[in-house]
């Protein structure tokens, strides 16, 4: 398509740009159109009706360092982390925020040191 | 005779050929490419990586790849070396794809369902890969000795733009992979520093109304949704560019393992295990990759800046279609989530949070920027098929 | 010039290469072999293995493989391709004795242990396997054009009537691997509708009273019988037929890391990672050998036909074998358990199980059922051995 | 063997069939022998005369499908899963059914849904 | 012409093979070197590793590898053959230093930097290693029909006493991988029977009054130090011998990824699926080198006795050297640590534990034999290191 | 270095011991300085004065085989179990052993079997 493609000139890179930021913005329009899809053929608002109150216990993977850096954080923290998580858990369980009500949030992870003691443990009995 | 062995025991040790790389040259400035250096840059990303917590998972294995291969004499990357036969997974580009089956298996597109508009907030942040691209060609025209990039050079750079490590490091394995290791690092390094890169360019580019929006609350999104969207979602992107079908199949089929519900087992494996043990080997042999002959040049500078241009493009276009979505809704799009847009999941969207709550404490931004910052993913994944229909 | 570009752009994707399967072909019929109806056919397939649950954990990766394979000028199966890097574990017969480890691992012979005789209802069942290869031949010897199998081609298809995934995908990759998409499913779908195929032949061939015969409790196995079956199972086994070594020996080196219990560690990744990697890899693999051009054959049809009458005829003489049993043992047997013998674990043993509980309600026939059905795994693996030592 | 391994006739298929079948069935037939070798060397009956009575929880795994099946079914089925669980342990804890006594049955899997929320969670705070 | 099937038929059998290993010999001495033989062999480490619990994580898979390999004609480790493609991570010197990843991520070096004197127990003990390497040469020259050994053989054996398994498999692989079931067999049987072997001869040399002593409570040692250790051991032992890298490295790497304390899903990973997963590999096509005809060598037999020598030899040493200690501190280290150096990681150190509380019930000595005992690990690595660079 | 690797005379031989175990030694001694690097550069004997008691429940693997040697034996060996995790988690939680104050030990292992059972219904039902 271009002369030497090891050796590009600048309005070639500007070609490259405009043709591929309109091939971008084309694809995920096409995607946008797609969803919208989605929602005139699997959601018609039926859901909202049954409003059952959700108790939710928050089990912590022990997996990323993600939670270390909000353990930093402390108290005024808490209640950022009750109003995300229960935004997140209406999205992800279908159901609006006004209907999660979030009894006890239990800290799960950081198991992993008790682990590898006993990992050491065990190399040495 | 003791001598003689010992002579020659000392020949072969790293030591000497590390004290000749500073006294045994032709040229001062060779000293600049010793192997001393890079051990010594090893040890400083171990301790961002360890101490600073960045992209820990990544750089970790990076950093110690780095140390092995400039250790002298100890030949890891040699055609017999241990490192370089676990390195054809990734030169082959079949860990990058693997890694990206796992990303799929742990992302929930369920944000970007419930809201289609923010896909273009994913699109819109890609113009810091191109933005970078121009940078890089026009560097190249410069005339700076030592610093040019060819077009496949230059692809492979911009793409650290894309904010997302497994598209960059697939790109690089395929254009240009003798800057895996000068690219990793820019990539996951300014991915660390998102939270630090981002703000002030999202304040800079918004005003305290824009940044004061509430969202309504997203729609729900059923279990049947989930599951097509992966299925569409491939069959769309790959048939419009073939050659991201490596990157987008593998990530959607790790989302519909995720999320068709009847292969849980499948989905564990693939979230956890086979992610954790192809981010070791990628990680490692990319770390690998930079020897100190390739990687203490004036281009690795060069890749580090135009690196850091990237990310701040892609996040001030992001934020600039939020402000035009933003007028186009009647202000019920807040711009900070267009910031989401250059992927970094899920940094950016925490970040957005952040900012969203600093101007109105009741404000909940996360899942509206989940929406862009998946989207952001699928949007490089694009890109990167674009620039490698191009240059491959 | 960006139009010479669009242009170049619409020649590269895959609808352009999708419309021209319809719309460019020397000759209608092509129009029957276009990628687009694979795709429809993974869709299917996705539907099935989802909704409908056969056998989702492959059929939801052939699936998959199968969509990407057939999404023109993605080239995943193009010699550089990802998915035909991974597929060199299929091809060079690595992946499907891996399966067999974790299948070995995963299973108890105790009730075949316990129960001597039911072996001998696992070899019956596999009259399905040879009367099926008789099929394949008399087909090919009707001059039906497009239909035509070779001795390699047919001996796959026959083992479909194994009713045993890796056995079939491990013969096919090593007689005739371009037929492994369409045997490999009919094999899984056969299995998956085996509560479906199997009752109304079992009701069939048995009286109401053979049905409600209840059978005595079996003898307690030691751990020690437990430990020493695999080990002379796999010494005999092999010595007899070294051609099943690869499938018998996984078999029953899994059950032995099982069943010795001093190695838990390794036999609990075993029956998890290791095989979940292999499945994801080894189905993803075998879909991908399903391009339109090979799969959309008079000869695929065929198979599924052919498929039927081997699950069907496996059953059949089965249960004829457990009459005779019943008959010789004077009605201790009930001969519903010879269905079991088409291994199909551990669906053809449940299925008895609910059969013979219609009969009689207070009947239990489910551990009498595993016997054969784990008989009819080793039995269909020597019939492979059998047909790779003529055939390979 | 053969004259034409890629081209077979139908009496060559013949022969192929009952060669096979009979080699499969030799096969399994020494190794129904072997198996009553190990019954006359391993099995005394012994076991019959410790009778312990076995209290026995059942821990379901999560990993497959299989429980779901079972899960949509209910109430009569819970008595059929009490004689197959007791069957089954009958045999591989090598006693008699009659030794065995089920006190509960504990559905233990099932906590995935609860897991791959907290992976989302994780993911996003 | 069935009859001439049956003919064929029995040709292919194993079972005419080993027949004909006994009466279709040319010299009756060759019985010696039947299949069946080996098949026996095979039995016997079975039982040792599952009733006796000889180091069962390898042997089972070892013993099971080396049945399969002799059952004649299944062809497992032919060219195109299952066990044979598994091989090439073996023989290309890859699983060793990944079971080397695992152990370094399941090491505690702690002990050791808390008390760096004991590190030179560490390395008194390799004295056992270079002692064998004379009597291998010594044997050699002796003259015996069918046993001599190359430097590279000798050096092989020789390693045996590291009493550490991956690095005697690794560097058999790199210099004489014919050897690899001899020595496999040998070092991982002597690593079980440390129990047995070690106590009388550390009785032998110490007093028991050097057996009653008690060592004083060792430091605490700081998170960043654990962290540090394996940066700086392996830059350096690196530097000093760059031969040893592939086993030093992975297992510092591995080391660092376990206390770096930011990698933990990586670290888990390490310890479990990827270990077990390449233990299983990497036994199984050990025990598949050792065919009757390499294995049933008059060697094999001098390799055994040597491989007790390996292990007494540097029992004595560690503990001559501890004694050494012992007056050099006044009395403040019990010589029994210095049996720990032989490394045989944690057997040889419970082994220490409990000899210290035989002579002294109140004594405490397995932290300071984990000292002596990781020191060991490191030791035969680099005398690893040293015959790699001699032999290699 | 030598005239022929692949056959090697004594004296060669006992020169390769010689300067191999030399080596052997100076690589070891060098760890060894580097250590005393280590303690004089991190350890200052400071943690000594904080005293916060420990209270410790091990949870036993189920991985190694290990413990089933350990369980063999029984009620003199606990006292020793004690004493020797004691000491285990003493150097491994940096603290003098008479900080640690163990309560319980409880095992949490040898869940395989009812594991392995639970695996061997699930492929059952
Ligand atoms: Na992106
Ligand atoms: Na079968
Ligand atoms: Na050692």
């Amino acid at each position: 398509m271009f002369n030497n493609l090891t050796d590009i000139s600048i309005p070639e890179a500007l070609l490259i740009t405009v043709f591929s930021m309109g091939i971008v913005f084309a694809a995920l329009l096409i995607i946008d159109l797609i969803l919208q899809g989605f929602r005139s053929l699997f959601y018609k608002g039926k859901r909202q009706t049954k409003t059952s109150k959700t108790n939710v216990v928050i089990k912590n993977d022990k997996k990323t360092m993600e939670q270390d850096r909000v353990t930093e954080n402390t108290d005024s923290d808490e209640e950022e982390l009750v109003a995300v998580i229960a935004a997140a858990l209406a999205a992800s369980l279908s159901r609006p925020v006004s209907d999660i009500k979030i009894n006890k949030i239990r800290r799960v992870g950081q198991e992993t040191s008790v682990w590898s003691k006993a990992g050491r443990l065990e190399q040495m009995n | 005779m003791l001598f003689d062995i010992l002579h020659k025991f000392w020949d072969s040790t790293g030591f000497k050929a590390l004290l000749d790389s500073f006294f045994k040259v032709d040229n001062p400035i060779e000293i600049l490419q010793s192997p001393l250096i890079m051990i010594l840059v090893s040890f400083i990303l171990l301790y961002l990586a360890i101490k600073k917590q960045f992209e820990p998972l990544l750089l970790v294995p990076i950093a110690f790849g780095m140390l092995l291969t400039n250790l002298p004499m100890a030949g890891l990357m040699d055609n017999d070396g241990l490192l370089h036969y676990l390195y054809m997974g990734t030169k082959l580009g079949i860990y990058p794809p693997i890694i990206f089956l796992g990303v799929g298996a742990m992302t929930d597109f369920g944000p970007l369902i419930a809201n289609p508009k923010s896909v273009l907030l994913g699109a819109a942040a890609q113009f810091g890969i191109f933005f970078t691209f121009i940078g890089a060609v026009l560097i190249s025209k410069m005339g700076i000795p030592g610093i040019g990039f060819t077009g496949q050079e230059a692809a492979s750079i911009a793409i650290i733009g894309g904010a997302d490590g497994p598209t960059a490091l697939y790109l690089t394995s395929q254009l240009a992979d003798h800057l895996l290791g000068p690219i990793a690092v820019a990539a996951y390094s300014y991915m660390a520093l998102v939270p630090i890169i981002q703000p002030p360019i999202m304040r800079f580019f918004t005003t305290e109304e824009e940044r004061k929006v509430k969202m309504e609350q997203l729609r729900p999104v059923s279990k049947t949704e989930k599951i097509i969207f992966p299925i569409v979602v491939a069959t769309f992107c790959i048939l419009l560019l073939p050659s991201a079908a490596p990157l987008v199949g593998m990530l959607m089929f790790g989302n519909l393992v995720r999320e068709c519900g009847v292969v849980e087992r499948l989905s564990n494996t693939i979230q956890n295990e086979l992610t954790n043990i192809v981010t070791i080997f990628l990680g490692i042999t990319v770390g690998a990759t930079a020897k100190a002959e390739v990687f203490l040049q004036g281009q690795t500078i060069a890749i580090i800046v135009l690196g850091l241009l990237a990310f701040s493009v892609g996040t001030a276009t992001g934020v600039l279609f939020g402000k035009i979505m933003h007028k186009a809704t009647g202000g019920k799009v807040n711009p900070l989530i267009g910031a989401a847009g250059v992927s970094a999941v899920p940094m950016a969207a925490r970040v957005v949070q952040k900012e969203g709550q600093k101007a109105n404490p009741s404000n909940f931004l996360l899942m509206h920027a989940m929406g862009p910052n998946v989207a952001g993913v699928i949007g490089s994944a694009v890109a990167a098929g674009i620039l490698l229909l191009f240059f491959s």
